[in-house]
């Protein structure tokens, strides 16, 4: 797939950015200069968390979302006390919802900082909008992505044996284990992302700390913004670590989502036994990324009314991202059976036709649907247009792409290589507490940062602002 | 005012953090000593009687394996019935009431119960035998006994622990006769000799650090 | 003691951990402490005791991830060490004793040797020895230690179900018997099951000449009574068929199952014939003809799918061609004339090296017929001998019980002592046993649990386990063993002997006393000391088989009279009744190994079912779980269908032993009750079934979902003809190993090794209760079944090749087959699985945290993962019956077959100790020392001359999956498979087929 | 703020990031070294203005990724050929096998370094500083522009410093109690 890469990918996707940065990104400019100034930036931005009053919308979500968070908890403190019995795993199918999860919520953790840093590094100012929140799902996502790997042990509370630290069992982790890799790449992806986003947040806390009214909300982002001052000499090495850390971030997704493709790739379980997996789930990562990256953006537009700072331009090119990683996905799902039917090897022939015709063949096509088909319709610039639509198709792919990782994992455990030791793997109530709830938590956690933390960096706006003027 | 720090409440923030960061340090470290291994290294333990292994090898003179008699042929070194300890206390100390609970358990046909000293984990087999055929001392593991009154560990049990041995057995082995001798100290050509009993028991170096050494 | 060399030898192979077994007499314990409260107790020194505590410590930990870090779970509550008062003699603490004594099944005794932990029996081993073993146990005998620590078994003495005493029992007894004496015991009635034990039937005679008008019934649900009136039919006396398989070439079964079942000598010879002492296959042959399909049938060359009824006319037709000197022959319904030509022909060229053997539950005409073309083929005296019956009362069984139960009936009986055995539940329905009893007097029942029969009687007494209590027994060539208890009576249950002696107006009877007596008097004279201690020492009397008879057909009893026309109405069905593979009758019903044990052919667990085959299935429509009613003469119970490849049509089979509702914890409920169809006049098989699908369905718990090898090649067979022309080559294994990018690790000293032969495995899951009772495996339950969760470390797979309707069947042992590039370590994140220096593939349960990565990554899914707490930490009994060289998992950590690295090691200690290698053979696996026909081989591959070095050198050798480059240290040798030239076409599925479509 | 203590700078407030640049620039040509400038963002050139460079982030960055890296694949090697040599699956040691993590730590060190770096070089966190005490400085961080000159500037006088930034035409001059 790495080969096609090209074909499928060049075209579209500098055109798209390389228009957005050439006339588009004028077009959007004049529309921020004239609608916007310094302080109206402020204004607006940091209006939404220090003087809007609560919506409605928001406490019944928080409320609904609060509950789905106690739901996932009560699932991990049931399975601390019973063990992963609860679940419908067994052998031969040892891996199920679990790592369907974990894979599924790493993924949607991809785009954030990838976003944010790759349009940074390409100078992509209509990426700015955008940024913020992007990078707050990624740490949100990771962050739960994070849960699944300790809470699908057998001894979770011994997870921390995957460090390397000195033990009185003078022993060290097995370092050729992809899930010792696993513990590396979340442990860095999460602790860069975390950086990241926080450097870019220093300055608007400042602003929120100079503009708040409340004692305590002063203290609050007053410690968060760590005394920023804006400085001249601040500001020069901010620019610079921020560029810095976009440049380690992008070869740091890459190798997260390639590690986790490895998690599969070095088994020996037909269906993942396949040196595609790697870039194939970088490119999933990426899809699934950028669809929830459009569920949220069309969500915040219409909630706090930012259609002047997420433009349709934004939906535009996101959509077009999606396109392209949408055929990317497509291509390599044709190379997997390619391979398979190539290798001739009669394991991975029966694993590939036994997902189109075996027991879990109406995951199958739904996936095939819902990841290959329905994106199609956004060759339509009408659908592009249309941000509710827009926002149906990202639902549809993240469910699709859940549907895939699920395939990927069952399928090929359930029969593999002796008929005698094949199984079927049936969810139980504890499965579905532990995805649902997850999803809950994730919007839980959201819903806390769209009313806590500037959802747009208003640093990035100004900057944006002051280009302008200056250009006009 | 724009200020929101006046110097003083920096001042308190700072002492509040090294505070928070002080708290937690303590924690993990009571923490850590509220599960720690007991009874607790170099603390003599008081048993029920009082049996006294000073007494019984500097003052008797017994041997180990007069009361601990399966040591060399078994995984376990064995802990007398009471009958062995009656074989001389049927006749002495009859009056002391500090063995009331032996002479007890002896009509009464009640075990004694003596706290665990030195104990392994379930899931750690450990076998007494071999180690004494292959010149491994008491002392090596049990310390100086002999000067216990009361006995008490000296030696932390733990995998490390025993790791360092199987790593380096020369450091430690002894000729086979010396091996109950409560006052054997490694010669100043230990490693020399080490060597030598390495090959004169055959000891095969490759598997001492193979896990189903000790985990089954 | 003094044994012969080559008996040491055996010995040492017998134990486990090498140590030469001295395996003692309880004597000495009997001599030092007068009474058996001072043998030895379950807690011995309480060294492994904390086990526990420290998982239910662990378990509540697991709760709370804020105890995270409480190092590799090593912190225990304080615990403490409990000695001996009196240390009991020859107990070396923390070592291992073996004792002989054995086993019954309905009366045939297995010689067992049982390890003691610390005075806590737990683990079986066969009798070298002893014939009826030689060093191979079966799954009842393997499982038996289960049944001792049962905590379900009953434990007081009841009186009309309130908790009495032993004496208030005696008490009772005492008071009847001044009445019985004076009646001469009129209305006094016994009833046992069947009876083999010199003593027991010594007191019965005496009893019953003290009380002439008493009765001694006998009954057992699965006996041998058509076996006894077939002898009466041919030789007009009853006899006991003694087989030689070792001598047979070419062995016909009628219906009979002589490679399943109790029992493991015959499994041994047949075997031993097919390999040959060369260790090269040799041109054996077996034909089989039978209804149900059985481990047997699987592993014939030839077989024949006949209606229980039809197998009559197969043994005449046979018997026919026999007389006729050109040897032609006329088919039947099941077989063709070409068959039954080609057997024939098979068995006349072989004759005095054939063997034609009928199935107990064949009826006496068949056996007789059996009798009758042995003699004429002149194998009796070679293949087969006849010796008097081995049971003390060979009467039919059923008559005896139908004439208790017409005495009940008719008012004759007032006391009713029911010696083991459970007839209110097993007895034949039309005979309602349960209800007659009410009509008793006095009915006392003498059983291991309160169940059933002791519901219905007004006295219950606790049976003594046959490890807690003396007694003897005879093997199936009446070779005599002395059952000596390796432990004081948990529950103070009391043995037959000693109920009888309380008849016998003994006041404190004891078992002890009543065999030594017996064998006192029996083997008077000096010499009486030194009998006795060399009987228990090797655990039977040398010289007490039965004597082979001469015998010779009645008069008037022609095996070539062609068989009576059979008529019946072709809509209705047959029924056969079978003893379930691994609860038998259903006294193993609380037994959670057996329930847990996938039986052999079906692979189901936890249940029974009514078995059709496939062409009845299909025109009735039925699945798989579908609930079917079935109406037999009047009664009708419903039950869920299991589709057996290669069951006859029209006739369904329905297995005894479940459906118990007063088993105890584990069997209640289980399966459902075939008894209840059942009927005296037609034990084992009638006409007339009705079976009407129901729209229900019930869910069984199978272990095996797909039973074709789907085009892959996990077993791989051969005929004989083609292996001789040296095809092995077809075999299709890669000889030389697939190239590798990494360095080969090299193995000095020990390289442990594995080798299984297909050939051998007759499929008997002997293997696998082994394995299960060595390695604390624990049970998981029915729904944990079915969700997929069983734990054997070696399960048996079964695969079928050809047509639904004439399959081919394989067997397949599959344990861990420690690869030397073992996928499931590299995988693993710290290290809980890695290979040590002798090449064993172990897993540290201490270290595991269960990722299930490994599971994941094995090729083979070998590897058992505790997704809960399967191990019962709770019950004391259970505890106590574990064996303490292995950890017990807690509940997240995987585990898997280790080659019982727990026997290498103690038995590499004691060779360090003595700085000498291990002999071959000093360490035996578990499932090695238990397999009835050697098929598991186990040594060190590094030792060109070790036996499993040899058996890998075989042509035969192929890797399973080999093409993965795993370099599996466990390998099969090919099953070979010798048809009958001149009946190619008749043979069960073609060789070369592919599989079932 | 009495004007008895020596205040710790003047501070002229403008409105725009241009206005904001040319100040800088003839602050500095005036001579002025102890200035600071302050803006809500980044404004292209200022700090050239003030004649400032800071390379030194780069620098820690690839100290950092170099620490990580070869700190995390020392370790691994130690640990399967010396400390603990293990024989997992048959496999001797191999370098590959070590890499994933290696690559991560070496991302890890260098992000790290960046972060701290940039935040220890300026200074941060410093909750207290004299320019807050400036009442309308807290503009500073949305729309409004300061130029600070410090007291201890060498050429720093309280009147002629205040003239100076005077006519630069800023929205107005105040100066910093200390």
């Amino acid at each position: 797939m790495t080969t096609a890469t090209p074909d499928t990918f060049a075209p579209d996707l500098p055109s798209s950015l390389g228009a957005a940065s050439r006339g588009e990104g004028k077009s959007m400019a004049v529309r921020l200069s004239d609608t916007h100034s310094f302080a109206s930036i402020s204004e607006k931005i940091s209006g939404i968390v220090l003087t809007m009053p609560t919506p409605r919308w928001w406490t019944i979500a928080f409320a609904l979302c609060s509950a789905l968070s106690l739901v996932f908890f009560g699932a991990i403190s049931y399975l601390f006390y019973e063990g992963v019995g609860i679940w419908g795993l067994n052998v031969p199918v040892v891996w199920a919802f679990d790592i369907t999860n974990y894979v599924w919520w790493i993924a949607i953790a991809m785009s954030g900082t990838f976003i944010s840093a790759a349009l940074h590094l390409t100078r992509q100012p209509w990426g700015a909008s955008i940024s913020r929140f992007a990078e707050a799902m990624t740490i949100f996502a990771l962050a739960i992505a994070g849960i699944f790997p300790i809470i699908h042990l057998g001894r979770p509370w011994f997870f921390y044996w995957l460090a390397p630290y000195p033990n009185v069992m003078s022993l060290w982790p097995q370092w050729r284990s992809p899930l010792v890799w696993d513990f590396f790449a979340i442990l860095a992806y999460l602790l860069l992302s975390l950086m990241f986003w926080y450097l870019g947040l220093i300055p608007d806390f400042a602003t929120l700390r100079d503009r708040a009214r409340s004692r305590s909300a002063q203290i609050a982002y007053g410690l968060l913004a760590l005394g920023w001052r804006g400085e001249a000499r601040h500001w020069q090495r901010h620019r610079g670590a921020h560029l810095l850390l976009a440049g380690l971030a992008v070869p740091l997704v890459v190798s997260v989502h390639s590690v986790v493709g490895l998690d599969f790739a070095t088994g020996n379980t037909p269906g993942w036994h396949s040196t595609i997996f790697p870039p194939f789930f970088v490119a999933g990562a990426m899809f699934s990324g950028f669809a929830m990256a459009m569920t949220i953006a069309v969500l915040l537009r219409r909630a706090f009314d930012l259609g002047d700072f997420i433009t349709d331009r934004h939906l535009d090119n996101l959509a077009k991202l999606i396109l392209a990683m949408g055929l990317v996905l497509a291509y390599s799902y044709v190379m997997e059976i390619f391979m398979a039917w190539y290798s001739a090897d009669r394991y991975e022939v029966y694993t590939a036709l036994n997902r189109m015709r075996g027991p879990y063949a109406p995951v199958y096509w739904a996936l095939i649907v819902c990841v290959v088909v329905v994106p199609q319709a956004l060759w339509s610039r009408r659908v592009r247009h249309a941000p509710w639509v827009l926002f149906g198709i990202s639902i549809v792919i993240n469910v699709g792409m859940w549907l895939e990782r699920f395939m990927l994992i069952v399928t090929s455990q359930h029969r593999d290589f002796l008929p005698s030791a094949w199984g079927m793997f049936y969810p139980t109530i504890w499965d579905w507490a532990t995805l649902v709830g997850s999803i809950g938590f994730f919007a839980w956690l959201l819903l806390l940062f769209v009313r806590f933390i500037p959802l747009i960096s208003m640093t990035e706006m100004r900057e944006l602002l002051a280009q302008q003027q200056g250009g006009s | 005012m724009a200020q929101v720090f006046r110097p003083g409440l920096v001042f308190v923030l700072k002492v509040g953090a090294a505070a928070i960061l002080l708290g937690c340090v303590t924690a993990v470290l009571g923490w850590r000593s509220l599960i720690a291994e007991s009874p607790a290294i170099d603390a003599p333990v008081t048993q029920i009687p009082p049996f006294s292994h000073k007494h019984h090898i500097s003052d008797v003179g017994l041997d180990c394996r007069f009361c601990h008699a399966t040591v060399e042929t078994s995984a376990f070194a064995g802990i007398p019935p009471t009958s062995t300890c009656m074989t001389c206390h049927s006749q002495l100390f009859k009056d002391q009431s500090m063995l009331a609970p032996l002479f007890a358990s002896f009509r009464e046909e009640r075990p004694l119960r003596w706290i665990r000293v030195h104990r392994l984990p379930d899931f750690v087999y450990f076998n007494h035998g071999i180690h004494i055929a292959k010149g491994v001392g008491c002392s090596t593991c049990h310390g100086q006994v002999e000067q216990m009154p009361l006995i008490w560990r000296t030696q932390s049990l733990e995998m490390e622990w025993c790791l360092a041995c199987h790593r380096a057995p020369e450091k430690f082995l002894r000729p086979r006769d010396r091996v109950f001798d409560m006052a054997w100290r490694a010669p100043d050509d230990q490693l020399e000799q080490g060597q030598r009993l390495l090959a004169d028991y055959q000891i095969n170096r490759s598997r001492l650090a193979d896990c189903s050494n000790c985990h089954r | 003691m003094a044994h012969s060399d080559d008996q040491q030898e055996r010995i040492a192979q017998a134990a486990p951990d090498g140590r030469t077994v001295f395996w003692r007499t309880l004597e000495e314990w009997q001599r030092h402490n007068v009474s058996e409260e001072r043998m030895p107790r379950p807690t011995g020194q309480a060294i492994d005791a904390s086990a526990v505590d420290r998982r239910g410590f662990l378990r509540l930990m697991a709760a709370s991830l804020s105890l995270a870090g409480a190092g590799a779970c090593s912190r225990a509550p304080q615990q403490a060490i409990v000695p001996y008062v009196h240390a009991p003699p020859q107990l070396a603490a923390g070592e291992p004793l073996y004792f002989a004594t054995a086993a019954g099944l309905g009366g045939y005794a297995v010689g067992l040797l049982v390890k003691s932990d610390g005075g806590r029996p737990t683990k079986v081993e066969g009798n070298p020895s002893h014939p009826a073993s030689l060093g191979a146990t079966d799954i009842f005998a393997q499982a038996c230690v289960l049944d001792l620590w049962d905590p379900d078994r009953s434990q007081a003495v009841t009186h009309s179900g309130q908790v009495s005493t032993w004496n208030a029992f005696v008490a009772a007894l005492e008071s009847r018997m001044g009445r019985l004496a004076a009646d001469a015991g009129a209305g006094l009635r016994i009833l046992t099951e069947s009876v083999t034990s010199p003593t027991l039937t010594n007191q019965l005679r005496s009893l019953l000449q003290r009380f002439p008008a008493a009765v001694w019934h006998q009954y057992q649900p699965i006996n041998r009574d058509n076996v006894y009136e077939g002898g009466r039919l041919a030789f007009g006396e009853p006899v006991e068929p003694r087989y030689r398989f070792d001598r047979a070439r070419v062995v016909l079964s009628l219906d009979g199952d002589f490679l399943g079942g109790p029992g493991v000598r015959h499994m041994r010879d047949f075997a031993a014939a097919r390999l040959g002492e060369d260790g090269q296959p040799h041109p054996g042959r077996l034909y089989a003809v039978e209804s149900t399909p059985t481990l047997t049938g699987a592993f014939a060359d030839h077989r024949f799918a006949a209606r229980f009824s039809e197998i009559e006319a197969v043994a005449r037709a046979i018997a026919q061609a026999l007389a006729s000197p050109a040897g032609e022959a006329q088919g039947t319904p099941a077989v063709s004339a070409v068959a039954i030509a080609g057997c024939v022909r098979d068995l006349r060229e072989n004759a005095a090296e054939s063997l034609v053997l009928a199935g107990d539950a064949q009826p006496a005409i068949v056996h007789a017929l059996a009798y009758a073309i042995n003699l004429r083929l002149g194998n009796v005296g070679r293949t087969v001998a006849y010796s008097a019956p081995v049971l003390s009362q060979p009467a039919s069984q059923a008559d005896s019980l139908r004439t208790l139960v017409a005495d009940i009936a008719a008012g004759r009986v007032d006391t009713l002592l029911v010696l083991e055995g459970n007839p209110v539940y097993s007895a034949p329905a039309d005979l309602d046993f349960g209800a007659q009893l009410a009509k008793i007097g006095l009915t006392v029942h003498l059983s291991l649990y309160d169940d059933e029969t002791s519901a219905q009687c007004e006295w219950h007494v606790p049976q003594a386990h046959f490890l807690e209590s003396w007694s003897d027994t005879r093997a199936f060539d009446g070779t005599i063993s002395i059952q000596q208890p390796l432990i004081a009576p948990l529950y103070g249950g009391k043995s037959a002997h000693q109920v009888l002696a309380v008849l016998l107006g003994q006041s404190t009877p004891n078992d002890y006393q009543a065999v030594r007596d017996y064998w006192s008097k029996a083997h008077a004279g000096a010499d009486f000391e030194a009998f006795w201690d060399a009987a228990l020492h090797r655990g039977f009397v040398e010289g007490s088989e039965l004597p082979p008879k001469a015998v010779a057909l009645k008069a008037g009893f022609s095996p070539e009279r062609a068989a009576p026309a059979y008529t019946r109405d072709e809509a209705l069905l047959d029924i056969v009744f079978a003893p379930d593979p691994t609860v038998w009758d259903g006294r193993f019903a609380n037994n959670g190994w057996l329930q847990e044990l996938p039986k052999p052919l079906t692979k189901l667990t936890w249940d029974n079912a009514a078995l059709v085959g496939p062409q009845l299935a299909q025109r009735l429509g039925l699945d798989n779980e579908d609930v079917v009613e079935l109406t037999y003469r009047g009664a009708s119970v419903k039950a869920p269908v299991w589709i057996v490849p290669g069951h006859p049509d029209k006739a369904v089979t329905v297995t005894l032993g479940y459906g118990r509702h007063r088993a105890g914890r584990i069997g209640n409920g289980a399966g459902f009750n075939a008894y209840l169809l059942r009927r005296s006049d037609e034990p084992w098989c009638g006409h007339g079934l009705e079976l009407r699908k129901t729209t229900e369905k019930y869910r069984l718990a199978t272990t095996q979902h797909h039973f074709t090898m789907e085009g892959r090649h996990p077993v791989r067979s051969m005929t004989l003809a083609q292996f001789h022309r040296d095809h092995a080559a077809e075999l299709g294994d890669e000889r030389q190993p697939n190239p590798s990018m990494y360095q080969p690790v090299q193995y000095e000293g020990y390289a442990w090794g594995m080798s299984i032969n297909l050939d051998a495995c007759t499929g008997c899951a002997a293997c696998t209760i082994a394995c299960q009772s060595e390695n604390n495996i624990p049970i998981v339950g029915k729904t944990e079944v079915r969700r997929g969760r069983e734990m054997h470390w070696i399960r048996v797979d079964r695969y079928y090749q050809g047509s639904a309707e004439r399959p081919r069947t394989f067997f397949q042992p599959v344990p861990c087959m420690h690869c030397e590039r073992a996928p499931c370590e590299t995988v693993c994140p710290v290290e809980a699985t890695v290979h040590d220096s002798e090449g064993l593939n172990l897993q540290v349960y201490n270290r595991c945290i269960g990722t299930r990565f490994c599971s994941n990554n094995c090729p083979y899914k070998v590897r058992r993962f505790n997704f809960l707490q399967y191990s019962d930490t709770e019950t004391e009994s259970l505890k106590a019956q574990r064996n303490p060289e292995v950890t017990v998992r807690m509940r997240g950590v995987m585990e898997k077959c280790t080659y019982c690295v727990q026997r290498i090691t103690n038995a590499r200690i004691e060779a360090e100790k003595g700085n000498r290698r291990l002999r071959d053979g000093e360490v035996l696996t578990a499932c090695q020392a238990a397999c009835p026909t050697g098929a598991i081989v186990f040594g060190d591959i590094n030792d060109p001359d070790s036996r499993v070095s040899k058996a890998k050198s075989s042509v035969l050798r192929y890797a399973l999956l080999g093409e993965l480059n795993t370099r599996p240290r466990t390998t099969y040798l090919a099953r070979l498979s010798n048809p009958n030239p001149e009946l190619q076409d008749q043979q069960a599925g073609d060789p070369t087929a592919e599989s079932v479509g | 703020m009495n004007a008895s203590q020596q205040p710790y700078g003047l501070i002229a407030e403008f409105s725009s990031p241009a206005a904001l640049l040319a100040a800088a620039r003839s602050a500095h040509g005036a001579g002025y070294r102890r200035i600071e400038a302050y803006a809500p963002m980044p404004v292209e050139g200022l700090a050239e203005a003030l004649e400032f460079h800071d390379h030194a982030i780069s620098m820690l960055a690839l100290a950092g990724g170099i620490v990580g890296g070869i700190g995390t694949f020392a370790l691994q090697w130690f640990s399967v050929t010396v400390d603990y040599p293990l024989n997992i699956g048959g496999r001797t040691p191999a370098w590959p096998g070590l890499i994933p993590s290696t690559f991560e730590m070496t991302v890890l060190g260098a992000a790290l370094a960046v972060f701290l770096g940039t935040l220890l070089r300026s200074g941060l966190p410093q909750l207290y500083h004299p320019v807050f005490n400036e009442p309308s400085f807290s503009a500073a961080s949305s729309d409004r522009f300061f130029l600070c000159i410090e007291a201890t500037d060498a050429r720093f006088d309280l009147q002629q410093t205040r003239g100076f930034l005077e006519q630069l035409q800023p929205v107005k001059v105040s100066d910093v109690s200390a």
